[in-house]
């Protein structure tokens, strides 16, 4: 739909472009929910040393080779930032494929784990470390889809050489998911 | 209304005169500001031809207006901070050497007390439980051990100006000297579900005789 | 468009610092390489630090590697970074305000009774004890000799009331009210027997179809004990001798 | 910086054109991405909330002061449905009152035009926010319908009781309840992100920081607030979603969880919330006070850190709420000592808004009327707040109704009167058409008194130990006594005669909406953007080539340089 952009929207008092200051503005609120979940965790994690033989159970490795999917991902994800920020439309859509590539795998082993997981036993109800588990990497999940789903439409555009600084906006997002994910890793899986 | 409800416990003048305190001195303030702040508004009210002052709020001298009584306030909380928390202290944190044990049980929606009995040691045999009646004698230092079968429950003393939330899973205890006999309310503070209106108990404070009368007689009728 | 423009423009801060996008990820690798081989050189060797500063030190590395060097975060303006160090910091303040009363299981005057219980059966059963697995005894919380009338005294006469008549307390904001025991009415329904009431008490009556308020007691009781209140509630019957 | 703008605004004048013409009803009034639609239908939306909340308000106080009577438009009350009412008043008068008018309504409506810019920075991204509140109120109705009845486990909404269905009594309504809550502050974060990115990038030319009018930095403060706090609670508000239908045991103690642990993570959010609403409302105040005493402000800058103080300070203080709930008691010196401090910013702000009034020619038109009896009132709620920080005081007034009373003083001061004075100040730019000023004045006399008189006898009725939340005191009988029902009574017949008084309002907003004399661009000689445009302000604010430059700041009232007594932000000289 044709919708014109306010002018209010090309002003950029503060210097940085409103895209992007509304991003880090999200980030920020981001913080403090996924701040708010893990610390909670740890407090629980700390005060509850029976934990390590639920955690345990987890799978390492397969956290592991999450881990190096998201990171490449991420990589992609800031090739992208760099051939749109030449200008090169196709070149950061082509990227920015790879990077949704890289959630989709995220997802199938996380979906494999979690079936695993379930079908061990270990379930949601389980106890409470479960639950914490459950509950944080669902929510991290979540915002891989959301990622994943946005980042096809920016792809899109990007590929028609439109709204090209939209690559930077969501690779930040992107990095951020990222980013948790580099903590709930030791968190998860690690810490015995 | 405060006044008319009696002091039934060691520490309860030390809350009346707290609060007290603390009246005394916002009501200063307040009374000061609410008078500056209607005299103003008539003084200053509109008169034709009359402009407003141009007033910045920069200079030093004209500031003071606004910093010294942003100072005093400072003072006042620190006085409110020691009274508070020197009752605080008193009724919460430190534990006098009690004379006797009881426990205080929550759950939806009724208070179940356990009085030590006449051996005065909880988890005996010869505990007795009451629903909705707790028995203690006068001039005697109580610990109680609150706890809640189910959800958040508050074991509320008028009286005593004693409160408390029982928290399922855990044990938290407290301490009261009662100083005067009589029957009053025991209150539950903290909603828990559709029978809080009616979670009500009655603390018999009692004296010496009376007491060991009491625990002799509710031993008989538990104990066959 | 004139906003990409200007976009552009805005950009002009980052276009001096050519980061080596591809050096910073194959540290990011190695770093993730030490964060997993870490950790098990730790619980082999027993030395918990090695565990922590890799798995978490670690982690604060490549955060930052990724927040400075991918998001750009280290060229931005100033004002932003303020902004999440604040949300950091206020997480900290938050977990130092929390943590001594969940991450503690005591305090002054105050202790955590299920938790302390619930670390002890879990440590239990890592430990071995598989037998400790099967259903350990939920504690009650009063831990007198069990008799069911004490028992029924303290937990079940708050609404139903001592005498069984359904006039407790609490059970005058009920509704439906609390059952009357002692009403011969109540006990004509020939599907009122013990295994009834039994189950009443166990699973709470809504398991029969009845009024939810007459809730699950079973965590409360053994089998043995749930039969003594049952019969000590039967007892109540008027036709009972 | 200039000629950028210069060059989008030939850009983007044809695309506001096309936009404009060939609206129908829907697309313009429902699915508009304006700001000042969008604003209107958050205020709309609040008001109606509002009305519902004032009913439940009539109900349970009618319970109390009559008990067990059919009340008239209701019937008999049950504690169940006492429970629900009580549970839901709180919330709506909170989440879906206070809230969207304060700061999504006004901060809708004023943040462009105050700075200066014709719509929101994200204007769908708005739209999205309102759609997404409004899902939140149709859910939180709807959770009064279900099976079961409405949540009843007061708006803080405490687990383990809001946590199992066999606790509550209301397994549905206290899901449905957690998801509205949930919604709401989903669109909150969405409108937040909005305003403050709105105030920080679109500011008119020449608008520098402490150029903006103050309330738009307080509701820009506010949201900030609002985003960093509510963090935390979300995530416990999904972890409390699972204990209800999952059954997880996060706040179960006899699976490792801690009910405590809510109450922290509720009062995390919680505290820093009062703020959240308080600062848009002293916002609104003391740009009403400026205007009509024709004062600057006495020290912008001053009530600007102040207001910053007050935020920060707001995230060391929760736990006042938590001094008997079985917390450390260790902890609660440190929270009484950070909770009395923060009524040094506090005093603060109000010294400066009785400092403004000094030298000033003071008209005392309705809406002024509004802005002093905020000073007021807020008075009384501030200075009774000391005695509940005060850990030693707090164990005999916790959950008393002197808490009760307490933060009615705070909260209507904010919620109502704020909005009121807002309204009536603002009514013009937005509807083009001044107000009634004899109906206004009439309202805001039978507001006003009936208001103390209703919650002055709470405050002594707190002191006599009557605690919350009772639908009925027969069973504690020191409580009972006829000297309290007499109290009740007053309160609730006083709340009647409140109720009452709110027709004129709504009288007068319909007549003058319809008949009201025309408003003109700058009826209260007042010096901010939004007077430089027409009433109301077009599509875009202002015809695109004149979105105003910014030359000073916004109360430069009675300036010795200048024959009038006021001076706008847009003129040149």
């Amino acid at each position: 739909m044709a919708h014109a952009r306010p002018i209010a929207t090309t002003r950029s008092a503060t210097g940085i472009p409103t895209p992007r200051l509304a991003v880090w503005w999200i980030l920020a609120s981001e913080v403090v929910i996924f701040g708010g979940l893990l610390g909670v965790y740890l407090m629980h994690r700390i005060g509850h040393p029976e934990w390590a033989e639920a955690a345990s159970h987890t799978q390492t490795w397969i956290g592991a080779i999450n881990t190096f999917v998201l990171l490449t991902s991420s990589f992609t994800c800031v090739l992208a930032h760099q051939a749109a920020e030449k200008g090169n439309g196709k070149e950061a859509a082509k990227l920015l494929g790879f990077t949704i590539l890289g959630a989709l795998m995220f997802l199938m082993i996380k979906s494999y784990e979690w079936t695993t997981e379930i079908l061990a036993g270990y379930t949601i109800t389980s106890n409470t470390f479960w639950s914490f588990y459950y509950t944080a990497a669902g929510l991290h999940a979540l915002h891989v889809i959301a990622g994943a789903i946005i980042m096809g439409f920016v792809a899109v555009d990007a590929f028609r050489g439109r709204e090209l600084h939209r690559v930077e906006i969501i690779g930040i997002y992107w990095h951020f998911v990222d980013v948790v994910w580099i903590f709930l890793f030791p968190l998860l899986y690690i810490a015995k | 209304m405060l006044e008319s409800l009696p002091q039934a416990s060691t520490y309860a003048a030390d809350i009346d005169n707290l609060i007290l305190f603390i009246g005394i001195i916002v009501g200063v303030w307040f009374f000061l500001a609410e008078g500056i702040f209607f005299w103003l508004i008539w003084k200053f009210r509109a008169k034709p031809g009359e402009k407003s002052q141009y007033l910045v709020g920069k200079e030093k001298h004209v500031k003071q207006w606004i910093t010294i009584p942003h100072a005093l306030v400072l003072v006042c909380d620190v006085f409110i901070v020691v009274a508070a928390v020197r009752v605080w202290y008193d009724v919460k944190q430190q534990l006098p050497e009690p004379d006797s044990t009881i426990r205080v049980i929550g759950q939806q929606w009724a208070w179940t007390f356990q009085h030590p009995g006449a051996d005065n040691e909880l988890d005996t045999g010869d505990d007795i439980f009451t629903v909705g009646d707790l028995h203690v004698e006068t001039e005697k230092t109580y610990h109680f051990q609150l706890q809640s079968r189910d959800v958040l429950h508050s074991f509320s003393v008028p009286v005593f100006r004693l409160k408390q939330d029982a928290i399922p899973g855990r044990s938290i205890t407290g301490w009261f000297t009662p100083t005067q006999t009589g029957e009053f309310d025991v209150q539950c503070a903290e909603i828990c579900g559709i029978g809080h209106g009616v979670m009500a108990a009655r603390i018999h404070i009692e004296d010496a005789n009376t007491h060991a009368a009491w625990i002799s007689s509710a031993s008989a009728a538990t104990t066959p | 468009m004139s906003e990409n423009n200007e976009h552009h423009d805005e950009h002009g801060h980052d276009a001096g610092h050519h980061v080596n996008y591809f050096k910073i990820y194959v540290i990011l690798l190695i770093l993730f390489l030490i964060s997993v081989v870490g950790p098990e050189v730790g619980e082999a060797t027993g030395l918990r630090w090695i565990t922590l500063i890799t798995a978490f030190g670690i982690a604060v590395v490549k955060a930052r590697l990724v927040v400075n060097n991918f998001m750009h975060l280290a060229w931005e303006k100033r004002i932003m970074k303020w902004v999440l160090a604040t949300s950091l910091v206020l997480m900290l303040i938050m977990v130092s305000g929390i943590s001594p009363d969940v991450m503690n299981h005591e305090g002054q005057r105050w202790e955590n009774i299920a938790a302390k219980a619930e670390v002890e059966r879990g440590l239990a059963y890592a430990a071995g004890y598989a037998e400790e697995e099967s259903e350990a005894e939920p504690e009650v919380m009063v831990a007198a000799a069990f008799s069911a009338e004490s028992s029924f005294g303290q937990i079940c006469a708050t609404c139903h009331g001592v005498g069984g008549a359904g006039d407790g307390a609490a059970g005058a904001a009920l509704n439906p009210p609390p059952a009357n025991f002692t009403d011969p009415a109540f006990w004509a329904d020939p599907a009122r027997d013990r295994d009834r009431v039994i189950t009443v008490i166990r699973d709470g009556a809504a398991a029969v179809g009845g009024s939810a308020l007459m809730a699950p007691w079973g965590a409360l009781y053994t089998e043995e004990q749930l039969e003594q209140v049952a019969d000590y509630v039967m007892s109540f019957r008027p036709d009972a001798d | 910086m200039a000629d950028t703008v210069a060059d989008v605004h030939q850009h983007e004048t044809h695309g506001h054109d096309d936009h404009h013409h060939d609206q129908g009803w829907v697309s313009k009034y429902l699915l508009s991405t304006d700001h000042k639609i969008i604003g209107m239908q958050y205020m709309f939306t609040g008001m109606f909330m509002a009305v519902i909340g004032g009913y439940m308000a009539y109900v349970f106080r009618m319970q109390l002061a009559f008990p067990g009577i059919s009340v008239p438009g209701f019937g008999q009350v049950s504690p169940g449905e006492y429970n629900a009412l009580i549970t839901n008043h709180g919330s709506i008068m909170i989440f879906w009152v206070a809230m969207p008018v304060l700061i999504a309504a006004f901060g809708n409506f004023l943040i462009p035009l105050m700075i200066g810019a014709d719509d929101m920075v994200f204007p769908r991204i708005n739209r999205l926010s309102f759609q997404v509140f409004f899902l939140s109120s149709v859910v939180l109705l709807l959770s009064l319908f279900v099976e079961g009845g409405g949540f009843g486990g007061a708006w803080t909404s405490y687990p383990p009781l809001s946590a199992n269905g066999d606790y509550n009594q209301t397994a549905l309504g206290a899901t449905l309840w957690l998801t509205a809550v949930g919604l709401e502050f989903v669109a909150f974060l969405l409108g937040g992100i909005n305003f403050i990115t709105t105030l920080m990038n679109s500011r008119a030319p020449g608008m520098r920081a402490y150029d903006i009018p103050l309330v738009c930095w307080m509701i820009v403060i506010a949201s900030i607030l609002f985003m960093l706090s509510v963090g935390p609670l979300l995530a416990g508000a999904v972890m409390l979603l699972f204990d209800q239908t999952l059954n997880t045991g996060f706040y179960d103690p006899a699976r490792g969880g801690d009910p405590i642990l809510w109450q922290h993570l509720f009062w995390f959010f919680g505290h820093p919330e009062v703020y959240v609403v308080l600062l848009p409302a002293i916002g609104i105040t003391v740009d009403v006070m400026a205007t009509f005493a024709r004062k600057k402000i006495f020290g912008y800058k001053m009530v600007l850190y102040t207001a910053v103080a007050t935020g920060v300070l707001s995230f060391f203080v929760w736990a006042h709420h938590q001094f008997i709930a079985g917390i450390d008691p260790r902890m609660a010196n440190v929270f009484t000592i950070t909770t009395l401090l923060i009524s040094v910013p506090i005093a603060e702000m109000l010294f400066v808004m009785i400092a403004t009034l000094y030298g000033g020619s003071i008209q005392l038109t309705t809406p002024m009327l509004w802005a002093l009896s905020f000073m007021a009132e807020f008075l009384i709620g501030g200075v009774t707040g000391i005695f509940l920080g005060a850990s030693g005081a707090d164990i005999y007034f916790h959950d008393t109704y002197f808490v009760l009373a307490h933060f009615h003083y705070t909260f209507f001061p904010i919620a109502i009167i704020g909005t009121f004075c807002a309204f009536t100040y603002w009514f013009p730019k937005m509807f083009g058409r001044m107000m009634n000023d004899t109906l206004g004045k009439i309202h805001f006399w039978g507001t006003i008194i009936p208001f103390n008189f209703i919650f002055i006898p709470l405050f002594v009725l707190g002191m006599g130990g009557q605690h919350r939340r009772i639908y009925n005191f027969q069973h504690f009988p020191e409580i009972a006594g006829p000297e309290y029902f007499q109290l009740r009574q007053l309160a609730t017949i006083s709340l009647l005669i409140m109720l009452a008084f709110q027709l004129v309002f709504f009288y007068n907003v319909i007549v003058s909406w319809m008949r009201g004399e025309k408003a003109g661009k700058n009826p209260w000689k007042a010096n901010t953007l939004e007077w430089s445009t027409e009433s109301p302000p077009p599509h875009g604010n202002w015809p695109v080539d004149e979105l105003p430059t910014v030359y000073r700041g916004p109360y430069e009232y009675g300036h010795p340089d200048r024959e009038e007594d006021y001076w706008p932000q847009h003129l040149p000289g």
